[in-house]
């Protein structure tokens, strides 16, 4: 197939499992195979894509005219291709996991579930692939209209006001600063494509006009939880826990900072925002989000809220790294999308295993369940020691590359955030281990979740080290996002 | 040119006024259609009037005339007049239908009838 | 050879419908006629519209006597665009009625219902066709007498009361609108648009030329309900025929617009609507005042056909702040909405028809759990609902770009806020249906497993297809708008 | 009012002469003033007149409401059938000048059976208004 063919198969595939899902609606066999297969074309469609994009290719399709001069177009880049391998291989682990868990739980609607989740993903390719913002942005808010269901999934009160938190805070600033910002952009440079070096290179912006710019996308692109528009996610920890696991920790936040790092390198350029310091406040929002949502997780006491605003602080660490604007740095950012997914759907996978097995919901309840369930709590480990970035787990790497940027900017306060934020990591997610191993267990008897969700987050939590060993594809690519 | 050089202007301004406090000042369904055509009838006044040349007849060509009125502005009060009348039949039609319907053709007790009924369902 | 004759056909042809229509009187017979004529003038729209693409606009005249004596039928860039629209919704609008009218009206009106369906597409076809104003006065009265009676024929005895109120505000709009044509008369001695445009400029008395402005323009924001002038818009379209407020909410009020942009700038032109009168000031402020109060009551509502109703009031709002920018992007987004909401409105519309018929009534009772028991068409509301609020991907996220690029092009980044602020209450509306629909347990109210018959959901359904096809495709919509906004502010003195 | 002698002699005698004038202002609209919206409402009001003083009924068998509709519908086809007929003789929708080998002939052909139409349509409409209205409620006749 060419490579214009498995562009398309990346976004239909997944959209015509949706339709089959819906069809074999009735068998939950069928469906759930219907599912698994879509999954795994998917991945291989997006394998397709991965040779040729190593070798510096740029496959691309452009179908419709969306507005004069803007098609809906698609061009692969490295950056893009990463993201589309993270989130369509652990969909592959996180389908597994859901048929466990949804069966597990005996949810209703759960055609629906499976449906959306397919959209979702369509959705994601189209963000990983779009050649310009405008396509960006229609699979951007189609991502959120997609996965509302998902959130109010229960379509109790409490999923009603987590929905309307969640698609108020992602729609009203998507639709009240990303929409003005890219109009703006459109206005001065007559073109949204994304461009090496920047697309407003040339457009002979200043800092005040700049900054605003920058300002409007960074806070516009709400999916990217920096502080004050990281409401929604909390929020919407309302889902089933496979929704949070692959969507509130891979797909949509991983969107969002997809998008920064997009808007970063390819709109404004790394070199302009350099030159002209329009990004010098960007840290410190970034800063104050990672420690902030720290704190708040240290405080929370309901692990799947505690994984949320690690979450968010993770994801600003993203968007920190980008902001140094020194192309390590910006190779950070990259992998770190990748290091920080798989760390986080191990631990997502675990809070969602101990649901299920044991209706437990709260830190303070986890006494001595390493126990009970071995797997699921080693695993939860190897997540968390991830993203405190200890060795051997992904999670190191990218805070070393971090490190390396910011040795070279010379920003040394940045270097500070970084050690406090590792430190209160370390704080909110060593006593969960360290209770779960090594105290008591009270309560019920009960055993491991049900098979399929322990294989998938084994299979995440392997990967969480393995990736620690072999990070050449990734790095790779990330690599080649900073031109190096 | 005096204020009542052209008194037909002040003739249609007056009915327009007229007309129209009418219709929105008085309740009664009849009463707001008279209104509405006394409206209508100030607009054929204000067309007719400028045609008319003093000392001019009409446009038919013949000997030892030299002024003609302009015929156009009677063309289209006709047009006008047939819109006029049909307005005013279909607003009687829905007014007959109205009453048959509430049993009133006071503005303010129907929009009570309704209120009553949308209450008491 | 029939090409040259397609302006004058587009609108004979329904119009001579609508008699033979009262002598067959056989409703299936009726139907096929009305369908039939609504078709040919789509078909004939598309094709002129093409045709002035290609090769500019496309004049006629009428009884062969030339311009300025005869009425010119004059098909350009704008009008053809807005052809498109008018006849592509009367076909959309008569297909549904084969089933919808039939269970709303009793056997012997449904002739009837035809009739003025033709009438009121031909009128409407015909205000936007011909170059002459009192003409369009004609055809302006009798878009305006049929759907007067289309209204009346509603079920509930409240829409007699609304086509009165109708009938009486559009016939003090209509008449206003005739006496500024009168007074541009006396001034210049001529009817046909293109001609007052040229002898405007020579003319000695402006007060009576700003007089016509100011008569014209109260006279056409009644038509159009522009806030405040909206009050007979809600009741109207709330409890007319489903088919009948289809057609209405999505040509009615978009043809009165193009009334107003033609007199705005291909008439009195900019200098005289922007700077000897504030116009653009007072529509503007109109405009904003009409898009945050109506959809601020559109929340509160529990009928959902007035719920929508008070959107269109809201939507109008941002059609007229793209008139009122006066720019190349403000009338292109201006003329674009024109177009995008007809569709949207036209579809969603048409969708709860289908809910009223198999519910009795579209309220927020009777969509509760609508998700499981009509899945198709509340999946199309949420589309069409979509595009209302202009997510990317609808046709509703063009014209919002267009207008939020006016706005900053012109240096106004609050209005560009104030858009895309109040673009967020059409999503509080929407979502109200949305999580009723999919959130909410099925009530009594609702109606059993089971969508509307087919010959009604196939032409919503494709409204809603339209609604996203124009948002992804819009070379068409946006090149026909760009065209026709270059056409208004070229066509200035 | 049936039972009103001098209406009934004075209807009888009045009619006919009503309709004669009717036609008279139809066709010689031609040359004086007139034309069919007249002539229409003057034979229209020469039937409601017939109504008026032999009731209802009477009147809706001289003119019973089928032929009435189809009239209304009658008329307007000849006015538009004129208008296409110019386009199916080569000319412009409604030009009367294709009609005839002489185009002065042919604008007198075309105005005379436009007007045909313009009277045919506004008797049907005038009768049709009247019999909507006349028919509501209590009938003339009991009054």
């Amino acid at each position: 197939m060419s490579a214009a063919g498995l562009i398309a198969a990346s976004l239909l595939v997944p959209a015509a499992g949706a339709a089959g899902i819906a069809l074999a609606g009735r068998w939950p066999n069928l469906r759930e195979s219907v599912t698994l297969v879509t999954a795994v074309t998917l991945l291989g469609c997006v394998l397709g894509l991965l040779p040729s994009v190593l070798d510096g290719g740029r496959p691309q399709l452009f179908v419709l005219e969306m507005l004069p001069g803007i098609a809906l177009g698609f061009r692969v880049e490295p950056l893009g291709m990463l993201f589309a391998l993270v989130a369509s291989g652990l969909w592959i682990v996180n389908s597994v996991y859901s048929i466990g868990y949804m069966r597990g739980n005996d949810e209703e609607h759960q055609t629906r579930f499976y449906v959306c989740f397919a959209l979702a993903l369509a959705a994601t390719m189209g963000i990983a692939f779009s050649a310009n913002l405008l396509t960006l942005f229609l699979f951007y808010e189609m991502l959120t209209l997609v996965t509302w269901p998902l959130v109010t999934h229960h379509g109790d009160a409490e999923a009603r006001a987590g929905g309307r938190t969640y698609l108020g805070v992602l729609l009203g600033t998507s639709i009240l600063l990303l929409l003005p910002a890219m109009i703006a952009t459109w206005s001065v440079a007559g073109t949204l494509e994304f461009l090496p070096g920047g697309l407003l290179r040339d457009a002979g912006l200043s800092n005040p006009a700049l900054g605003g710019l920058l300002a409007l996308y960074m806070f516009g692109i709400g999916k990217a939880a920096l502080m004050p528009v990281h409401r929604w996610l909390p929020a919407a920890m309302v889902a089933p826990t496979p929704v949070s696991a692959l969507l509130h920790a891979v797909a949509v936040v991983k969107a969002g900072v997809f998008t920064v790092v997009k808007v970063i390198v390819y709109v404004f350029g790394v070199e302009t925002l350099a030159e002209v310091r329009a990004a010098d406040w960007l840290p410190v929002v970034a800063g104050f989000t990672i420690l902030a949502a720290s704190v708040v997780a240290l405080r929370s006491n309901n692990l799947k809220r505690r994984l949320a605003y690690s979450t968010v602080s993770q994801l600003s660490y993203v968007v920190l790294a980008a902001a140094v604007l020194v192309p390590i740095s910006i190779a950070a950012a990259a992998f770190h999308i990748a290091a920080h997914a798989l760390g986080k759907i191990t631990l997502f996978f675990a809070a969602g295993a101990i649901y299920t097995a044991a209706h437990k919901t709260e830190v303070s309840q986890l006494d001595g369940i390493g126990r009970r369930m071995p797997w699921t709590m080693a695993a939860f480990t190897v997540g968390a020691l991830s993203l405190i970035g200890i060795p051997p787990c992904v999670g190191f790497v990218s805070k070393w590359l971090m490190l390396q940027g910011v040795f070279a900017a010379e920003l040394w306060s940045v270097a500070g955030v970084l050690l406090a934020s590792t430190v209160l990591n370390a704080a909110y997610f060593l006593p969960i281990v360290y209770v779960a191993f090594f105290k008591a267990p009270n309560g019920e008897l009960h055993g491991e979740a049900p098979l399929p969700m322990v294989i998938a987050l084994s299979a995440t939590a392997v990967g969480t080290v393995a990736l620690f060993f072999l990070p050449e594809l990734p790095l790779a690519l990330a690599r080649s996002v900073a031109g190096l | 040119m005096s204020a009542f050089g052209h008194y037909s202007y002040w003739i249609t301004v007056l009915l327009m006024v007229a007309g129209l406090y009418i219709v929105i000042a008085r309740g009664n369904l009849i009463k707001k259609l008279v209104g509405l055509s006394i409206f209508q009838t100030s607009v054929y006044l204000l067309y007719i009037a400028p045609g008319k040349l003093i000392g001019g007849t009409a446009p038919i060509i013949a000997d030892g005339f030299r002024l003609y009125t302009n015929p156009l502005p009677h063309v289209l009060i006709l047009t006008a007049i047939v819109v006029g009348v049909a307005t005013l039949a279909l607003g009687l039609a829905i007014a007959v239908r109205i009453r048959e319907a509430y049993g009133s053709i006071e503005e303010d007790e129907i929009l009570a009838a309704d209120r009553d009924s949308e209450g008491g369902a | 050879m029939t090409l040259a004759h397609l302006p004058a056909l587009v609108v004979v042809v329904p119009l001579l419908a609508a008699p033979l229509v009262v002598l067959v009187r056989r409703a299936a017979a009726a139907w096929a006629i009305a369908t039939a004529a609504c078709a040919f003038s789509f078909a004939a729209a598309i094709l002129l519209s093409a045709e002035v693409a290609a090769h500019g606009p496309m004049s006629y005249h009428l009884g062969n006597w030339p311009p300025p004596w005869g009425i010119e039928y004059r098909v350009d860039a704008l009008s053809a665009f807005v052809l498109v629209l008018v006849s592509g919704i009367g076909t959309a609008s008569a297909l549904y009625a084969w089933r919808s009218a039939a269970a709303e009206l009793s056997r012997d009106q449904l002739y009837l219902y035809y009739v003025m369906h033709c009438l009121c597409v031909a009128g409407l076809l015909g205000m936007t066709v011909t170059g002459d104003a009192f003409n369009l006065f004609v055809f302006m009265e009798i878009a305006s007498l049929s759907s007067y009676v289309l209204i009346a024929l509603g079920r509930d005895r409240r829409a007699l009361l609304a086509a009165y109120q109708y009938l009486i505000l559009g016939t003090i709009g209509a008449t206003f609108y005739v006496i500024g044509v009168g007074l541009l008369y006396l001034a210049t001695g001529t009817l046909n648009i293109a001609d007052l445009a040229e002898r405007l400029p020579q003319t000695a008395s402006t007060r009576a030329v700003l007089a016509a402005l100011a008569f014209i323009t109260v006279g056409v924001s009644l038509k159009l309900a522009l806030f405040p002038l909206h009050f007979w818009l809600p009741n109207a379209y709330a409890y007319a025929p489903s088919a009948v407020t289809a057609l209405l909410a999505a040509t009615a009020t978009k043809v009165s617009v193009y009334v107003l942009l033609r007199f705005y700038f291909g008439v009195f032109g900019l200098r005289l609507v922007t700077e000897t009168l504030p116009m653009a000031e007072i529509l503007l402020v109109l405009s904003l005042i009409a898009i945050v109060t109506a959809s601020l009551v559109a929340l509160w509502q529990e009928n959902l056909k007035r719920l929508f109703a008070y959107s269109s009031v809201a939507q109008i709002g941002y059609i007229t702040l793209g008139v009122s920018m006066a720019s190349p992007d403000g009338l292109t987004a201006a003329v674009v909405h024109l177009f995008n909401h007809g569709i949207t409105k036209g579809a969603l519309f048409l969708l709860l028809g289908g809910v009223a018929l198999r519910a009795g009534g579209a309220t927020m009772g009777s969509v509760q759990g609508l998700g499981r028991r009509m899945p198709l068409t509340s999946l199309a509301i949420v589309i069409a609902g979509l595009s209302l609020i202009g997510v990317p991907g609808t046709a509703g996220f063009v014209s919002k770009w267009y207008l939020v690029l006016g706005a900053i092009e012109a240096g106004r980044w609050w209005l560009a806020g104030f858009v895309v602020a109040t673009s967020l209450i059409a999503v509080a509306y929407v979502w109200r249906f949305v999580e009723a629909a999919y959130l909410s347990e099925p009530g009594p109210a609702t109606p059993g497993r089971g969508e509307a018959p087919a010959a009604m959901l196939a032409p919503a359904l494709a409204l809603a297809a339209a609604c996203v096809f124009f948002g992804l495709q819009t070379s068409w919509t946006v090149g026909s708008a760009r065209r026709a906004a270059e056409l208004l502010l070229g066509g200035v003195p | 009012m049936k039972r009103q002698m001098v209406l009934r002699v004075v209807g009888k005698l009045f009619i006919p002469y009503m309709l004669l004038f009717a036609l008279y202002v139809q066709f010689h609209g031609d040359f004086g003033p007139g034309g069919g919206f007249q002539a229409g409402v003057i034979a229209a009001a020469a039937i409601i007149f017939y109504a008026l003083i032999f009731g209802l009924p009477a009147a809706r068998r001289l003119a019973p409401d089928p032929i009435v509709e189809a009239m209304v519908a009658l008329g307007v086809l000849l006015f538009a059938g004129v208008g296409v007929a110019g386009i199916v003789l080569g000319g412009n929708y409604l030009d009367y000048f294709v009609l005839d080998g002489d185009p002065v002939a042919g604008q007198h052909r075309g105005i005379f059976w436009v007007e045909a139409g313009v009277g045919i349509t506004v008797t049907g409409v005038m009768l049709k208004i009247f019999y909507m209205f006349a028919g509501r409620g209590r009938s003339l006749d009991e009054r």
